[in-house]
């Protein structure tokens, strides 16, 4: 899950990092208040999600109260990689000695928490990751033994010289790894973390997202969800326990676990066919996310056809073809829809199935075969 | 002789009473799997198809023999309920329950690490020794007693490969899901050394999928350690970069661990990759057949 | 480290652990008054940290103010094996339903904390360890992952069936933990943890001791100590670096190290003498360690003769033999002195000590033999 | 062959600008043990005794090779330093410092268990094989290379012990102080295997204290493991109960672990139990020299 920028200043704040000045604004006249509390030169930056916000246009600079009552009303409204711009954060400028890199996240291979810091901080840190790897200082913790004194000596050193500032950013450090842990993040960068004109180290720009599975321990992060940032169908789709993805292609998919519904998705390309979707009901099995499912696809005006391919395991074919009987029911479902089901409980879903005149399949080649034939015949129909 | 579990294994069910708990136990039970103990807190001194229940593994193991546990309870309690078999000595313990939050799971692999202590999953459906024993959630009647071994981050993609094993008349030594999450207790290589001492097991299916790089440290391994013919399958072609596909932790992380990195690599280190999971057994079937009229 | 009565309430107060409202008092006036503020009967309790005060008739109770005030004036000056009585607690009686235990400390062999709780609480709780260990539940928490929910849930169903009170103790339990692991604690308990008249779950008496290692990084806790409840040479000593007993023979001993300490005492004892105290030196050589030493040793009165035991590792040879010439300089020794001395830095250290013509033993059985006769030559003098 | 330190030993000096630690570099230095590194933070580019300061065990050992680790940093700084060899790679790692706080210490031999990480004190006076490495603070001209291998819990009681081996014209195999404080990273037990195994001694002096029952624990080892002979000696006889004897923990729990026990336990376990420790090495050579005219 991701927030907002303002929200992961908030959230740094807490733990005791200090950041600029800032007001939220969601309309120029917000933006020209906060100016003007602030005093001096500012930033208006867009609150987006995607990256790359600075080269679109989406942060500028004003001297005076006015001139940034002028920059938010260009950015509002705004559209960057596709999300619109509804709020914007008025920071104070600072002045800049130097830019840094600061970031945690978490390292499947080793499975630890990596630290990585760098020098070369500021808007370029992923082509210097791809370009210098060495200039990126990585630590790797055990979260069971927590951050060492050593491991943020050397982070520190990585990053300055001098004794003093050393010294400063350890304090950084070690609140950036409690705020990772404490708060059940999958990243936490600082990024620009800079030095200001008068040796103050300031994060100036922060970004936090957290593990969707560990929200329901932290209520607080959990309010900071801001849902129009995220595709609306896909929104949709978690909160009914389905992972949906729309692709390109036109021929709709259900399918139960992520792994099936990626192989399912490789077979009909392999046999000349084209996804409009990955989608997994998911483990545990409720008739209601099926009639989800067939909802979201149906959206799509691309769709040609659907093949739904659950082999039972956790999930349980007799949920899926009373899930089936509902949508039916409550849904138009006008595109012919292919079924391979086996597995777990399969004769109850077979019996229900049948008693309405379905198609089943049992082989996943044979279901595949027929949703790709240039004119699949309405083989379901109630 | 299989591995990991077997005739021998004594199992105990924790989060008995809930909705999967319940289903699955008697499901294992009907496949033969000697379930000695349900767990769930609180519910003590009832029975769950005949299975006694406890307060906690501590208290059942001090009534009845148990050697491996498997995890049916919610995510926000599964790390707690794993802990709570390591505390009491279990040795084998198969968490079933998705979505455990990720710092949870590194702190149990940190904790388990160098142990003789063997967690699977979470998010895995188990694992299977055909005609001897199953823990797990995976469909019994797919599977025959044979001489493959699988091994899988997928769960019902796992069921796809069996089913094809089976229908080619061959059959299985023993099925394990690892489970799609990024970290889990168990990676390939442990268990593919188990295939490669295991005398049950002839040739060996691997199916993997995009993100991370297990994978490729597996390829490694394979070229170097396993004698015995590997056969695999890599999921995800079609997927797009950068999105997250599901539940399975199907991350691809800055350009690398796509499938098509991943195929190549395969093949690079002498595992024969297919391209569809429903064909493993015919292909293993006539790899075999040739092999051994040559 | 211990802490009287009154603080141990003050922590486990900070740590969200309810116990009856209560005052401090030195005096019956402020006893008086106490009570008056509680209303009602209450306990006044002797602040001494030696165990049975309850049986020495440290406690009692008081319906009135007035009679809080006569029985403040009981305890206060008493003497409590030998702890003369100057703090009192004024505590409000609790309706007591039942008493129960808990407690926290170290398990040496298991190398991990071991959590204990009974129904048995109350002032007999070492006699049920003794007579019945099976109403002690232990149970042992790997510190590195910090107590689990399922051994939280074990310990409060050892004291309680019913589902509400196990939800109540099972958030003092972790909160007792989060205590003994924040502070740093040597042992932490509650005894009696009661169940009151009406259901709530009180912390009557509680016992906190410190990990003397660790105190540096509590400044807290540290001011706690009440130096007058220890025995004044041993504070002295343990101020000074050294580990100080006193024991009730005539040869006073200077030893480096616990271990020789312990057999030089052996072994005198073994050759039919009496040794006179415990003293370890301690480990970092610090000449002026030997001049304390010496003051310490002959503060006591009946010491015949003094035993030198120096096997020099990380404490030198010289580093001793200089401690020695300065505690003759400033000290007046008037019993005669035997000194073993050999290991790391031998070499100076005889010269500094032949110079002014001591007579230096270099095995330990001679050095015994010479301090164990009737009549001790005064071998050693300036 | 000696234990756990030899000719092959390449020591680090963690804490090498210290007092303690700048003198005991040169001590071990003239002994003839290769110390190829020493660290203090933000000492880095100096050098002691001719041996090159690093800021961290890492920079170090991306410059010089370290198998072991010697540690003289101060006692709240000491488990940092512990762990940052560990995370370093080193595999053996002494820590003289004493006064490191218990929680401390429990957390990290939590940490270590079942790795291949050896961790000798804290509070000990580290090892030596004579004639070949010194890996401490004890005095190097009481021990002699030989054949006898000493275990104690105590610092200058061991020396005692050595030296009176040394004098009986016996020598010693390895010398090593496992610490006195109430938790240490190595205990008798591993050290006894280490011996039983190792060539070069043929017969072992172990020296316990009050407090605890690792000497109980030792005894039952012993007794079921150890072919070579075992003499003994136990201090605190005359130890008050109840009163922690200096800063070995050597504390009478609640009547158990006193002397007298302890004796009692070793001598019924074929331990040759002396009641000095400066007779070891008589009684040795003694029983020595009889076992090898009978």
């Amino acid at each position: 899950m991701k927030i907002h920028e303002y929200q992961a200043k908030d959230i740094i704040s807490r733990y005791g990092i200090s950041s600029p000045v800032s007001y939220l604004a969601t309309t120029p006249e917000q933006a020209e208040k906060g100016a003007e509390k602030i005093g001096g030169k500012v930033a208006v930056k867009a609150q987006v999600h995607v990256g790359g916000r600075g080269k679109a246009g989406g942060i500028k600079f004003a001297n005076a109260p006015l001139e940034a009552f002028t920059a938010a009303k260009q950015i509002l409204g705004m559209e960057i990689k596709g999300i619109k711009v509804s709020k914007l954060m008025i920071v104070e400028a600072v002045n800049i000695q130097k830019e840094y890199y600061i970031g945690l996240t978490v390292d499947r291979n080793t499975q630890k928490i990596v630290f990585m810091v760098s020098r070369e901080g500021g808007i370029d840190i992923e082509e210097v990751a791809l370009t210098a790897p060495e200039k990126i200082q990585k630590v790797y913790i055990d979260p069971v033994l927590g951050i060492k004194s050593f491991q943020l000596r050397r982070l520190a050193s990585a990053l300055f010289d001098e004794k003093e500032l050393r010294k400063k950013v350890i304090h950084i450090l070690s609140n950036m790894y409690n705020l990772f842990v404490s708060e059940d993040c999958s990243l936490a960068e600082i990024n620009p973390l800079v030095l200001s004109s008068n040796n103050n180290i300031i994060a100036l720009d922060s970004k936090i997202n957290f593990d969707d599975n560990a929200l329901e321990r932290h209520k607080y992060t959990a309010e900071m969800i801001d849902l129009k940032e995220e595709d609306a169908d896909e929104v949709e789709a978690k909160e009914h326990g389905l992972s949906f993805i729309k692709l390109d292609g036109d021929i709709g998919c259900i399918v139960n676990g992520a792994g099936l519904a990626m192989a399912t998705m490789d077979i009909i390309k392999l046999f000349g066919g084209n996804p409009a979707n990955f989608l997994d009901v998911g483990g545990s099995s409720n008739p209601g996310k099926i009639v989800k499912a067939f909802e979201l696809i149906l959206r799509n005006r691309k769709i040609k056809s659907i093949l739904i391919n659950i082999f039972g395991g956790i999930t349980r074919c007799d949920d899926i073809a009373k899930g089936l009987m509902q949508a039916y029911k409550s849904i138009d479902i006008n595109v012919p829809v292919v079924i391979r089901l086996t597995g777990n409980n399969e004769k109850a879903a077979l019996n229900i199935l049948k008693e309405n005149n379905f198609t089943v399949f049992s082989r996943l080649e044979d279901a595949v075969k027929v949703v790709l034939k240039k004119k699949v015949k309405q083989v379901n129909v109630l | 002789m299989s591995i990991l579990i077997d005739e021998s294994t004594k199992l105990t069910v924790q989060g008995i009473t809930g909705r999967d708990g319940f289903f699955h136990t008697m499901a294992m039970q009907e496949y033969g799997t000697n379930i000695t103990a349900g767990i769930t807190p609180g519910k003590g001194g009832r029975k769950v198809h005949g299975v006694p229940v406890f307060d906690s593994v501590k208290d059942a193991i001090s009534e009845v023999e148990i050697n491996t546990s498997i995890i049916y309870v919610p995510a926000l309690f599964a790390a707690d309920a794993i802990y709570e078999s390591i505390d009491a000595g279990v040795k084998l313990i198969v968490c079933i329950t998705e979505g455990i939050p990720v710092l949870d799971m590194l702190k149990i692999c940190s904790y388990i690490k160098g142990s003789d202590i063997r967690l699977l999953g979470g998010n895995c459906p188990g694992l299977i020794s055909p005609g001897k024993c199953k823990v797990g959630i995976m469909p019994a009647v797919i599977h025959k007693k044979g001489n493959i071994g699988i091994i899988s981050r997928s769960g019902t993609l796992t069921y796809e490969v069996a089913q094809s094993i089976t229908e080619a008349g061959l059959g299985q030594s023993t099925v394990i899901g690892i489970g799609g999450d990024s970290i889990s207790g168990t990676g390939y290589i442990d268990l593919l050394e188990m295939f490669e001492k295991d005398e049950q097991t002839d040739a060996i299916a691997i199916i993997g999928e995009i993100g991370g790089t297990q994978e490729e440290q597996a390829a490694e391994y394979i070229k170097e350690k396993v004698s015995k013919p590997v056969f695999g399958f890599i999921a995800g072609k079609t997927a797009p970069r950068g999105k997250r596909m599901g539940h399975a932790g199907a991350i691809i992380d800055g350009g690398k661990g796509t499938a098509a990195d991943k195929i190549k690599v395969w093949n690079n280190n002498g595992i024969k990759v297919l391209d569809r999971p429903d064909i493993f057994g015919q292909e293993i079937k006539k790899y075999l057949f040739y092999s051994q009229n040559v």
